[in-house]
Order: structure tokens, then sequence, then C-alpha cells
């Protein structure tokens, strides 16, 4: 038994890249909900930035076209699930759903129409993907004790969207509690008829929140298919949506819980990959279904043993109606 | 008029049916003439497009996947005028050509090379969902590497349990890195789309990588050691070719008639050197000969080699 | 004091949201180069114009009522209940265990049994994430998600290691015993003179559904059970007040929407395929969300919405046979309908309200 | 030349769909005057004074504001024109502190952080000079109704309100909560500004208004000044008959002690100890009134008798132990001891907002087999017996298939009285029944309680209106920090003595 195995720097490296397209969908989800609007259509705006990105992308040769084109896209479909539980004060969660059938299928419909490859983009080359960036002195401090090995692995080597999806989490923090309209974002969620009342607008606040949510979805799709990936691969982003969904609630609706629920996740989804940290650390070799399950079997645990109940924004997926 | 019928997985899944997709295009670019073809969308509809294709009088109809064995056994005896070839599963009955290939004979001989290509003594192996098919190709995959080198190791994973598993190159990427953290510096990718995210990180990462089922050596030129090639497209082609008048029965495409092999032509020309190619043409020869027997998990459930 | 009459809710405003949604979906497919009218004709025909299109319309109609169903009781409990794919798989492998290791003399039994035990495993899967939600307070949307992850490795596990039969490529159980065949809608309706295909695999599950339907009905809207789910969804603390227990509403409620989902293998498990296949639920228990919330949880609803899925399930399927156009055509009109009948049901609802108050003013 | 009135509305029209809740409402208030506002349940002022802030628009009419007609869009332009507004159901964020709630929509600049100093500062000088003392940094959920009130009332002065509206402001307060906000009314009527205000309570509008205006049935029947009316009138005016405006009882006959509450104490989620070993009793024929400022811990004694928590030390109804233990309720139980309970808070506990009428009339009794039929519910024999009780209680419309969420509050409070004091129980239960509800429907909730003890019924009246425990009790205990601080008998008590016992101050505890 060896239980620091499961510290192993490629699993980190690994947790990282595939916490952050999560992390960046929570905190979509993370703005859009403190404002009262539930969005389970986050899986469906990360999977048309993905294409739109990889698409446009593959045809400029550019990929920060190409991540305009994605929060572009996403940000269409947030504004289709503002007007629908906004300003039609619909249902929110018929939204999410519709929106994530309608992302599903024009993805690939577009895809199909523009590139002729079965619902795929062709594969970005060059100027086209974000490149791991070394950040500076990797080289040099690799080999200093501890430290040298985690900067060299772990933390250098991302792409820019990477750096940019965690500097997001101080930065939403400091705008939910440090600014004007944090504290009226997540007025909004709590009691609309409060900030109404106030003389603000419930729909302009609602709206840029679901804009905001639609761009960092685009930020999350854009990554999946031109940071991580090198293009787009029907439903590429496979649940990834809804397990950033319950990385929200699991962390409380809060910033810097949503960057710990999100790593946690990622990482979990990273060990699952390692089946031979898996078998060293615990002494005996896990049936391949079971490592599948892990992840999930993990966080069901760890929300039972661990976590409270959670509180959503109490606004949250009531349309604001003010006459009956 | 001919029909061919899609597996879930889609025409495009750039190997398996993308494959037999290519054999019938061939074939309709030959003879100037057209097929008719679907691709499923459901477990139910197998049954529907075979009966809807028979009743439309379409002849032969060839459909690409085992899966569909329970359901041409249903349908075969209700249109016995209707010739029916289904590849990768055997079902008898006297209107069914049955195509099935000794994949692990071809797992066998990218092994080999796998084995001879790596420097580290470690290669990886990639499946997409867990089923007895993909075990199959990594067992002989895994008999090929220990036979180039006894000390090789074979690390070998599967993308996951469920379908999605042939379609998350996400988690197809994540894997190869993990494998070569692990010192893996070839890996062979069996699992559908999810193979793509495998071929592209092994050229982002400067590793070779393996192929399967249709030629993908020109994905990443050079970097693309070879690909199993599974001639589903020969066998598209030679059932559509062949036509009403088809000889039904059982049809095993193995290395001795063409039906499986490895890729080679200018885009991997580079990576193969000759000690390499003669070594895998003689294994090649002798399992086409019968002289050397490569294990088939699926006779027994069980690798000699490797652990699941 | 109703805004509008009855008959332009419940009629009008469908209607006129569903012709929004074609007239979208048929620019979509102008947009992808296809001719909309001959898509729809194919589309009609292929479903509906046969016997043999309702047969199909009807079998896929069935697993949506089973998930629909699934749903709707516990969102009448404010539950969301996302798991029901997962509990519609492991309810299938109860009802293959049942099929397959007991010898059933007639497929009557046999139905009664597979039900039971597809109910009992369904429930099963959905009651652990009740109780954490009920006892830990564990959010139940996140845990039903994982359970639906967790259950398909279950099953994984079951049909590759378990029950494939030896030296069978396919992940899934050997067919059933000719005895435990369901009848098809053919056998059933042709004593009474009705000529229905027999090709089709729309079963006698079909008449289980709508019984379903109408246990749900009078579950909700006729029992005291249902009053005080209906009670506890609409208002914890006042649940409290009545003496209706959280801990035992939560529970009830989930297990019996998780039996409902598992119930659903009577129909794609033991009527249709007649063995169970890993991927035998297709995503009906993430379509029976879409179902419940179209049909207002409420199983007339759900009914209706369910056939309509069916229609787009064997209409795409048409469509796919006959024509070039892909098969993620159906699922964009699937999100228009949704989105048009669900979510912007007040863009076409608002205005004819005014419309309605309007002339009553005028007449008063 | 006259000064032009600070409000003066003209032709105000409002329809909520079928519903028309205001119909062509003239009014004008002169500056520097208390106007009151009284009418029943359901009469359209809250609708009113909405459209005066710009919560809701009216379809017609117009608002004049100090002379000029002024378009009030939405509540930006109210809160331009100088106008605050108290609503009925307060309009805070409950898990921010008061400082956030009194920024929010307020604040200078981009960031919080000077706006909260600023509105520290400000707010601390208000505080000296209206005696609003609260805690800026206090969350909303932590605190007192009566503070939550001061909140609501700093929010609109710190926006500098010329013009002040108030929607049943002391329903919610204690005595002495009340008088304290009436001198700061008086306070700010001095300086200048303009108050309105819409109350139930008679005594409040005789005492503190200037001018006062009737509406009934969506239109405005009078309007008077104070001092030419009296509160007869005014109660006639309003319900268009004459009400009795004292509670008309004959001495009670107590019996036999029916609920014996021994050393009780309950704790609450937060494992505070609300309720703290307290001994009563409830005699058959007696009404026992519990008086108290809200949050003395009569809540919870409430719910626990009410099986709603659990608690220790011991009930006994009719020598009968009641089940006491755990979070999980006893609800039942309690029905089948034949114990009502008519609870605070009508919308969140008594009712189920979105049930038809007919349904909360079985609301908890939902398992009484005279309700069902075979396993069903037979909701024929339900609606029929709903009907019944509409017709006996005047709910009014008296429609059983309208949603409780669209009956006034008094007739949502009459639908809970008539659920349970028809089932004719041993012991009735009873908190703020009257809260919020006019005074013709309070005189009807009176008669029915006395009418239930003189039926030798035992009740537990919980209220924070002094004069509402005083006027129909036969015995009144008063609650402090979780204590009975002492037991009264009203004809030898007044308020000042119970303000004292409430306020902890002398009285033996118990
Ligand atoms: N993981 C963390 N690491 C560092 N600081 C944290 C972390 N979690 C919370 N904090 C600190 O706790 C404070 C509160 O932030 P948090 O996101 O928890 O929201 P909150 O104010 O507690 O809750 P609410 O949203 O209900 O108002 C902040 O000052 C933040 O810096
Ligand atoms: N938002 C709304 N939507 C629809 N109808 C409403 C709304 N608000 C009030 N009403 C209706 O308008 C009428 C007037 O209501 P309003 O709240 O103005 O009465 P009120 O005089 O304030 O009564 P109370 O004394 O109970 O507070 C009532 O019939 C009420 O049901
Ligand atoms: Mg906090
Ligand atoms: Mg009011």
């Amino acid at each position: 038994m060896d239980i620091f195995a499961l510290l192993d720097l490629s699993v980190l490296d690994s947790t990282v890249r595939l916490a952050t397209p999560l992390l960046l969908a929570c905190l979509a989800g993370l703005f859009s909900e403190r404002a009262g609007i539930f969005d389970i259509g986050l899986e469906g705006k990360m999977l048309a930035a993905a294409f739109f990105s990889a698409a446009i992308a593959a045809t400029s040769g550019n990929v920060w076209y190409g991540l305009l084109a994605g929060i572009a896209s996403s940000l269409a479909l947030a504004g289709l699930h503002g007007l629908a539980s906004i300003t039609f004060r619909g249902n929110q969660l018929i939204s999410g759903v519709a929106i994530n059938f309608l992302a599903a299928g024009m993805t690939v419909l577009i895809a199909q129409n523009m590139f002729r490859q079965g619902g795929r983009t062709p594969s970005l080359i060059g100027e086209g993907r974000f490149e791991g960036i070394p950040l500076p002195f990797a080289e040099a401090l690799r080999d200093v004790p501890v430290i040298g090995p985690v900067y060299y692995e772990v933390i250098s080597g991302h792409s820019i969207l990477v750096y940019l999806a965690f500097a997001l989490v101080p930065l939403t923090w400091w705008v939910l509690y440090r600014t004007r309209f944090g504290l009226r974002l997540r007025a909004v969620g709590e009691n609309p008829a409060a900030v109404d009342t106030a003389g603000v607008s419930v729909i302009g606040l609602r709206f840029a929140a679901v804009a905001i949510c639609g761009v960092l979805c685009g930020i999350a799709g854009a990554y999946l298919a031109t940071g991580l990936q090198a293009g787009f691969v029907k439903d590429m982003t496979a649940g990834r949506g809804f397990i950033a969904l319950a990385a929200l609630i699991f962390a409380k609706w809060r910033p810097w819980h949503a960057l710990s629920a999100t790593l946690l996740f990622g990482y979990l989804q990273a060990i699952a990959l390692r089946p031979d940290i898996i078998e060293s650390a615990l002494g005996f070799k896990v049936q391949v279904q079971l490592l599948d399950a892990l992840p999930y079997i993990l966080t069901v645990v760890i929300l039972a043993g661990f976590v409270g109940k959670a509180i959503p924004p109490k606004a949250g997926g009531e349309p604001y109606v003010k006459e009956r | 008029e001919p029909a061919l019928i899609f597996d879930l997985g889609g025409k495009f899944d750039k190997s398996f049916n993308e494959a037999a997709f290519n054999g019938a295009q061939r074939w309709a670019e030959e003879t100037g003439e057209t097929f008719r073809e679907i691709e499923l969308q459901s477990e139910a509809q197998r049954e529907q497009a075979l009966r809807r294709f028979a009743e439309v009088g379409a002849n032969p109809i060839v459909m690409a996947g085992f899966a569909f064995a329970d359901a041409l056994g249903q349908v075969a005896a209700d249109y016995p005028d209707t010739k029916f070839v289904i590849i990768d599963m055997v079902v008898d009955a006297p209107n069914v050509r049955s195509v099935v290939f000794n994949e692990h004979e071809g797992s066998y001989l990218v092994g080999m090379m796998a084995a001879q290509a790596s420097k580290s003594g470690t290669v990886g192996f990639i499946g997409g969902m867990d089923i007895p098919l993909i075990r199959k190709f990594a067992c002989g995959y895994a008999q090929g590497v220990m036979a180039a080198n006894p000390d090789a190791k074979v690390i070998a994973n599967m993308t996951g349990t469920t379908p999605a598993a042939w379609n998350d190159p996400v988690k197809g990427s994540e894997l190869t890195k993990a494998q070569i953290s692990q010192g893996a510096d070839v890996v062979y990718a069996a699992a559908g789309g999810t193979g793509v995210g495998v071929l592209q990180t092994a050229a982002d990462e400067n590793i070779l990588s393996i192929g399967v089922d249709s030629n993908q050596n020109h994905l990443h030129p050079g970097k693309v050691l070879t690909s199993m090639m599974k001639r589903v497209d020969n066998a598209v082609f030679a059932a559509f070719t062949d036509g009403v008048d088809m000889e039904t029965g059982f049809n095993v495409m193995g290395l001795a008639n063409g039906g499986v092999g490895y890729a080679l032509d200018d885009n991997n020309a580079s990576l193969v050197n000759a000690d390499m190619q003669s070594a895998v043409d003689t294994a090649s020869a002798k399992i086409a000969s019968g002289e050397l027997a490569v294990h088939d998990y699926m006779s027994d459930d069980s690798c000699p080699v490797l652990n699941f | 004091m109703d805004k509008m009459p009855k008959w332009a809710d419940v009629v009008l405003i469908p209607l006129i949201s569903l012709l929004l949604a074609a007239i979208i979906s048929a620019l979509v497919i102008l947009g992808i180069g296809e001719d909309p009218v001959e898509a729809v004709k194919l589309m009609v025909d292929g479903a509906l114009g046969s016997t043999y299109g309702w047969g199909y319309t009807l079998y896929y109609a069935t697993n949506f009522l089973f998930t629909g169903l699934a749903v709707s009781v516990a969102f009448h409990a404010r539950m969301f209940n996302i798991g029901g794919e997962g509990q519609a798989m492991l309810g299938g492998l109860g009802a293959a265990l049942v099929c397959l290791f007991i010898p059933w003399p007639h497929w009557s039994l046999a139905l009664i049994a597979a039900a039971t035990g597809a109910a009992i495993f369904g429930a099963a899967w959905a009651a652990i994430p009740a109780y954490l939600q009920a006892k830990r307070g564990s959010h139940i949307v996140i845990t039903t998600i994982m359970f639906n992850f967790i259950a398909a490795a279950v099953l994984n596990y079951f049909l590759v290691n378990l029950l494939r039969p030896a030296g069978s490529m396919d992940p899934a159980t050997a067919r059933f015993p000719e005895a435990v065949h369901l009848p098809k809608l053919h056998d059933i309706l042709a004593p009474l003179g009705i000529e229905f295909s027999n090709r089709a695999p729309a079963n006698i599950s079909f008449l289980l559904a709508i019984a379903a339907c109408i246990f749900v009905w009078l579950l909700i809207w006729r029992t005291k059970l249902g009053f005080e789910i209906r009670s506890f969804g609409k208002s914890e603390q006042g649940a409290l007040y009545a003496g209706i227990s959280p801990v035992k509403i939560t529970m009830i409620a989930m297990l019996i929407s998780g039996a409902l989902a598992g119930m659903m293998a009577t129909n794609n498990v033991m009527g249709e395929a007649e063995r169970l296949v890993l991927n035998s639920t297709e995503g009906a228990g993430f379509i029976g969300i879409a179902v419940a919330l179209m049909g207002r949880s409420h199983p007339f609803g759900v009914f209706l919405a369910a056939i309509l899925f069916g229609f787009l399930y064997q209409g795409g399927a048409e469509l796919a046979l006959w024509t070039k156009i892909p098969r993620e055509l159906i699922v964009v009109i699937q999100a228009l309908v949704i989105l048009f009948t669900g979510a912007l049901d007040n863009m076409v609802r608002m205005p004819l309200e005014k419309i309605f108050v309007a002339l009553r003013k005028g007449k008063a | 030349m006259t000064v032009a009135p600070a409000i003066e509305l003209k032709g105000i029209s409002k329809a909520f769909g079928p519903v028309q809740a205001n119909k062509d409402i003239s009014i004008s208030v002169a500056p520097g005057t208390i106007h009151g506002i009284i009418g029943e349940n359901g009469a359209g002022k809250s609708t009113l004074m909405s459209i005066l802030y710009g919560f809701y628009k009216a379809d017609k009419g117009e608002i004049w504001i100090n002379g000029k007609n002024t378009v009030i869009p939405d509540s930006q332009a109210a809160i331009a024109a100088g106008i605050g507004m108290v609503f009925q159901h307060f309009k805070l964020v409950e898990n921010f502190t008061v400082l956030e709630n009194i920024i929010l929509g307020a604040e200078d600049g981009g960031l919080l952080k000077p706006s909260l100093s600023k509105a520290r500062r400000i707010l601390k000088e208000l505080a000296a000079e209206y005696e609003l003392n609260v805690d800026p940094d206090a969350r909303i959920d932590e605190i007192g109704v009566g503070m939550q009130q001061r909140v609501e009332i700093l929010k609109a002065l710190y926006r500098q309100a010329d013009i002040l509206i108030l929607d049943e402001p002391t329903g919610v307060l204690t005595p002495a909560e009340a008088d304290q906000l009436f001198r700061i009314l008086h306070r700010l009527r001095e300086e200048g500004k303009t108050i309105i205000l819409i109350t139930h309570k008679l005594r409040e509008i005789m005492d503190t208004t200037d001018t006062v205006s009737v509406m009934r049935r969506g239109q405005m029947t009078a309007t008077v000044k104070t001092a030419e009316t009296n509160p007869a009138h005014l109660a006639e005016l309003m319900v268009g008959r004459k009400v009795l405006l004292q509670v008309d009882k004959v001495p009670a006959k107590p019996g036999a002690p029916v609920l014996e509450i021994e050393n009780l104490s309950v704790h609450d989620e937060d494992g505070v100890e609300r309720v703290k070993g307290i001994n009563l009793q409830v005699r058959a024929g007696e009404i026992l009134g519990i008086a108290g400022v809200a949050g003395n811990g009569q809540s919870e004694l409430l719910e626990v008798l009410g099986g709603m928590r659990g608690g220790t030390g011991s009930i006994r109804m009719k020598g009968e132990e009641l089940p006491l233990h755990g979070p999980g309720s006893h609800g039942q139980a309690r029905r089948r001891a034949h114990i009502a309970h008519v609870p605070e808070d009508r919308q969140s506990e008594g009712l189920i907002m979105d049930f038809h009428a007919w349904e909360n009339v079985a609301f908890g009794y939902h398992r009484d087999p005279a309700y069902q039929s075979g396993l069903l519910m037979n909701n024929a024999a339900l609606r029929a017996d709903t009907e019944a009780k509409m017709a006996k209680f005047d709910v009014r419309p008296p429609d059983p298939w309208l949603a409780a969420k669209n009956f006034s509050g008094g007739n949502q409070q009459k639908i809970v009285v008539a659920r349970e004091i028809e089932r004719n129980p041993e012991l009735l239960l009873i908190g703020q029944p009257t809260r919020g509800v006019d005074i013709g429907a309070i005189e009807f909730i009176h008669k029915q309680i006395v009418e239930l003890r003189d039926q030798g019924k035992a009740i537990l009246l919980v209220s924070v209106e002094l004069e509402e425990i005083l006027s129909l009790s036969d015995r009144v205990a008063v609650m402090f920090d979780g204590h009975i601080m002492g037991e009264r008998l009203p004809h030898e008590t007044d308020e000042k003595e119970l303000g004292l016992l409430m306020a902890g101050v002398a009285g033996e505890a118990t």
C-alpha cells in the first residue's frame, strides 16, 4: 500500500486539465443561479461553443476567432434561455433541457453541412489551437525539491484558458462580494422583489447574469475543443455540464468552494484513469467497471458524509412574477 | 439496389462504420449505381431497418456490427429471397453471409511493431467501451508485443462502460497522457471516436500511435506508426459486387485472405524500418499458414498475457 | 375567474406552440438543403400512416410513458429525479433475471413477475438517493446523476462478466425463453377483429403503461398519499404542520418514481428485445424529463407528450430510412418542440390572455 | 393660494386579469400630514399604494406629486420623486446584512466599500435622530420582525423620502414597538414629511392620522377628517354594516384540566433553547391567552403542542401522555387526540397556497375516514363540506375551486379557522388569529373562538396583540425568554402591567 502514490504528479496535472472545463462551467452556473436562473443547459452551451470554436478556428486558422465564435454561440443560447425564463417566465428546467437537445442536434447538423465529416470538424493544427504555455522559470526550477516538479509538471505548461479559469475564481468572488453588481446579483437571486422595490431592474440584472454564464460556458466549450482537443467531435462534452452542475451544488453556490469541488471532481476523474496507481495505493486490483464508477461513487460518499444540506438561492428557479 | 446499415456509432466514426461506408462508396463509384443506407438511432430500429429494406426489395442488405445478430436471426427467415450480410458476427441461416474478422491476428502484427518501435519497452492500448470484442483486440496486441519483446510491458485501459466511451476524445487524450507518464511510447487505440483524441495527443506528445479499422496513418503523418486494418470496406465491396447471387455462409476474414493487416503508406514509411517489416511479414505468413496461432480472447474469455 | 376559457388553455396554446416549432423545424430542414414538405409527409406517413408505424410510435411512447410518469411523481414531491435512466437500466436487470432464471409457464405470470422485479430493482436504485436526500440532505439532483453513471457500470459488469452467454460477442444476455415472449398489439387486437401489424414491437406493455397512467392519476389526485405528496411538494413547512413526515414522503415518492422507471423494462427488454442489451434504455430516462415537463406532470399530459415523442422517434426513423437527412435533425425537432410547448409557453399565452380578457370586457 | 397636495391620485384604475382591484380612485393628501387608509381585506389598499410606488403600473389615471404630474413607471421613478414604501410583506434580502439591504439599489459607485461606510455613518445619524437603532451588521434572518421593519423605514429615509407609505406596519409589532413607531411617524410629520398609513386598527387611525380614506371593493367610499369621525362610523363605512367593536362574552366556567404541560423545554434547529422548562394548564371551557413579544418562545410552544417539533418534559391531554420526541412530525397523532391548531403563519403553514380551497379544508385532516371512500378520497364529500364551511364562515368568494392564494388574507384566515374550529376539538391551539385581518373578519373570528369555549372546550391563544389577549382570554400568561413570567386575570390587570411582564420586568417566574 502506498497512499502517496495517489499524489502522482501526472495525475495532478491531468486533474488541472480535467477540472478546467468543469470549473468554467461551474462558475458560469454560479452567476446564473446566484441571480435566480437555474441552468441545466450548461452542457448544451458548452457543446455549441466547442463546435463553433473548432469550426471557426479550423476555417480561419486562428484560434482566437474560434474562441470568439464559441463565446458568441454560447451567448446566443444563453439569450434564448433568458428569453424563455426571464422575458416569458417559462420553466427554467424545460428551457435548459431544450437547449441541451438543440445544441446536441444543431452542432452535428451544421458540422455535417459545413465539413461533411460526419459531424466533426477537421483536426486543428498550428494557430488553430491553444498550445500549452510554459511558465517562467519552469525549466530552471525543475530540480528544486518538491516545489520544482510540482511547478513544472502540474502548474506550468497549460493553455492560457486554464490560467484564465483559475484567475476567474478570485475575480468571481470579488465581483460577487465586493461590487455593486455582485450585491445586486446575489439579491436578485434571493428576493427579486427587494431589488425591484429598491429601483433596480430585475430583468436587466438577470439577463446580465445569464450573459456572463453564456460567456463562461463559451470559454469552457472552446477549451474542450481547441485547448484540450484539436477539434470537435459530436457530444464531446460527455456530461461535463451535468458534473459541473453537481459541483455547483456541492460548492453551495460559492466561488472558492466551486474551485475545490471541481478540482475534486477533476481529480476523481483523473485518478480513475490510473488503475495502476489505485492498485498500488490500495494494494489490490480494482475491477474495471468499479473503476469507471469510482468518481461517481466517491462523489456520493463525500456528499452523504461531509457536505450538509445545500440551500440554493431562494428565488432560484422561479420566474419573477408581480401580477398573477 | 443494395443497402447498408450502420451501427449506432454512426457512419463517420473514422473507423469501423466509416470503413463499411468507404467500401460501399467505392462500389458505387466503380459501378455508377446507388445504394440505400441508414444510421441507426435506437436498438428497436435494427429489426425495423432490416424489414423495411427487405420489404422495398433492397438486396443484398449489409449490416455493420455484431449487435445485429439477434435482429437478423429473427428476420432472415421471413425474407428467404433477400440476401443478408452481417459483419462481425455469425448468424446461421441459408440466406445470410456472416463475415467475421480475425482482429486478434491484425492486432498481433501491430503489437509486434509497437514493441519494436518502442524505446522504453512499455506500450499502451486504449480501448473504447469495455466489451469482449475490444478485449479481443487488446489480447492479440499484447501477444504480438510479447512475441517481439518478451520483457515489454503492456498497459491496457478501457475508456468506459457506456456507449459514450466511443465518443470521448478528451478522456482518450487523458488516458494517453496517463500511459505516457507510465512510460508508454507507443499507444494503440481501438476506441472509435475516442481514438481521435488518442492519436492527437500521441502526436502532440511526440510518441507513436497505432490506428484501427481504417487506415488512419494520414491523420498525423509521421506520427502514426501504422494502422490495424480491418478490411470491412472489402467485405462490403465484395458483398455489393456479388449481389443477389452471392454465396452465403461463414466467411472468416483473417490474415490469410487479406481481411486484416497493417497499413504501410507514405505517411508512415519513415517509421517502419526493414527489420520491423520483415519480422512482421514473417509472422504474418506464419499466422496465415496456421503455423502460428494467436489466441482469440473470445474463444474462452481469457487472455494468456493480459489481465482485465 | 380564469383569464381564458379552458379549451384555449388546453388545446389552442399547445397547438400554436407546436405550429411554431414546426415552422422553425421546417426552416432548419430548408437550411440543410432538404424539402420540409417531403420530410413532414414522410414522418407523418411513417409514424401514423399505418398500423405498422403506429406500432413503433406506441412502442417508443410506452418507454416514455413509464419514465415520464416516474419523473412526474417525483416532481409532485418537489424532487427532480434525473435518475430515471439508471433506474430503468436496473429495472431491465431485474426483468432479465426474472425472465431468465425462473421457468415461467405462461407470459402473463412472467409479465407480472418481471414487472414486479423491474419495479423493485428500479425502486431500489432510487432508494439510496432518496435516503440520502431525506436523512442527510444530499441533493437528489446530484446523487441521481451519479447513480446513472454507477448504474451503467453495474449493468456493464453484469452483462460482460456474469450474464453473457459463453462465446457471445454481445454484452447482452441470452434470449429469453419463448414462454415469456409478450403478446404484441397485433395479438391483442386480432381477437377484436382489428388488423394491427405484427411487425411492430408495440406490445401489451403499452396497456400496462396506460394502467400506470391511471394509477398515477388516482394516486396523486385521489388518495391520501397523493395528497400528502402534493402537500409536501408545495410546502415542506406546511407538510410538517399537517403531520406529514418529510422523510416518509421523500422515500415513498422516490420509490414509486424509481419503480415506474424500472417498469419500462417490460416494454423494451421483455417486449421488444426479448433479452437485455447494454444500452437498452437509450436515453429514455432523459426523454422522460422532457415528457414530464411538457405534460405538466399530469398523467394525461404525460400521455400526450409521450405519444408526441414516440411520433418524433418513429417519424425520424422513417426520415433516416428514406432520405439522407442526418438523424440529428430529429434531435433538433425534439428540442424545438420542448422549447416552444414548454419553455416558451408564455410567449403564446400572454398575448392570447390579453385578447381573451379584452374580448370578455367587450362583451360585458 | 393653498399649498399643492403632496400626493394627488386622479382616476386610478387597475385590473389583475379579471379582478378589478382599483376602480377610478382619486385622493389627495396634504403635505406634512398623516393620511390613513382603511378597508376590508382585498379592498385594494395595497394595490393602490403599490401603484403609487411604481411596483404596479396603473391601467388608467394620473399621479401628481407636489403639484406636478409625475409618471411613475417603476420604483426607481418613485424613489426619485421622494416616495418610500414599507410593504406589508417586507422586501428584504434575508441573508444580507442590514447595511447591505440599506444600500441595495442606492449604492454610490461600482464598489461596495465606500457605499457601506457611508451608509454606516448615515445610519448612525438616523438612528440618533429617530430612535431607530439597529445593528448594521446583523443579518436580516437573525433579527425580529420589528427590527426588520425599522430596516425598511431606514431604507426609505436613507433614500431621502419625503413621502412615506406604510402598509399595515403594526400587524407584526408589539404594543411597545407600535408606540415607538408612531412616535417616529409623528416626528417625521413634524419635519414636514407626508405619511400614508394603511391599517386595520381603528384605534391607530383615530390616534395617529389627520385624515382618513375608506376603501371598499376596489373603490374609495369616503375621505374624512379624523377629528370629525369615530371608530363605529368608520367601521360601518368600510364593512357596509354595523360592527361590534368589543368582544361580547359571558364569564368562563372552567372545568377539568384538558392540557397539562410540565417542565417543557424546546430547542430550535440551531440548538438554542427557546422554551425553558415551563408549566401550564388549560382547562375545559376557558381561553388561556399567552402574551409576549414575538420571539420569546410562544411560536415554539405552539409548534411543540401542534406536533411540529420535538421537546423534552411532558404534555398530557386529558391525562393521556402525548409523544414529544424527535424532529419528526406528530401532527396526525395530535389531531387524533382532538387537538386543533391554527398556526401563526397561515401562508406557509396553515394553507397550501396553490391548493384549491376544498383541498385546504382537508389539509391535516385528509386521513379522516369521513373524507375517504375505500382507497380513494371522497372529494365530492369534501367539496360539499367546504361549501358548508364557507357559507357558515362567510368566506368570500364562496368558491371551493379557488386556489388559496387567490383569497385575501382575511378570507384565508377564515378558511383555516373554519377548518380547525369545525372539527369541534377538545383543545384549540390558535396563534395570531387575526393578524392582518380586517375588523369585520376579526369580529367574526373572535365570536367563533368564544363560542367554542362556551361549548366547554379548552383554548390556548397566542397573540402579540395585547388588546386581543385582554378581550378574549379568561386567563393570561406572559412569556419572556422562554419562561412564563406570570399569570394574571384580565380584569385584574392592564396593558401596562402586562407590558412590563413582557419586557421581562418584575413578576414571579414559574
Ligand atoms: N476555499 C476558500 N479559500 C479561501 N477563502 C475562502 C474559501 N472559501 C471561503 N473563503 C472566504 O470566505 C468568505 C466568504 O466567501 P463564500 O464564498 O464562502 O461566501 P459567503 O459570504 O460565506 O456566503 P453567502 O454566499 O451565503 O453570502 C470570503 O471572504 C472568502 O475569502
Ligand atoms: N399581484 C396580484 N395579482 C393578481 N391579483 C392581485 C394581486 N395583488 C392583489 N390582487 C387582488 O387584487 C385585490 C386587491 O388586493 P390588495 O392586496 O390591494 O387588497 P388589500 O386591500 O391590500 O387587502 P389586505 O387588507 O388583505 O392587505 C384582491 O382581490 C387581490 O386578490
Ligand atoms: Mg456564506
Ligand atoms: Mg394589503
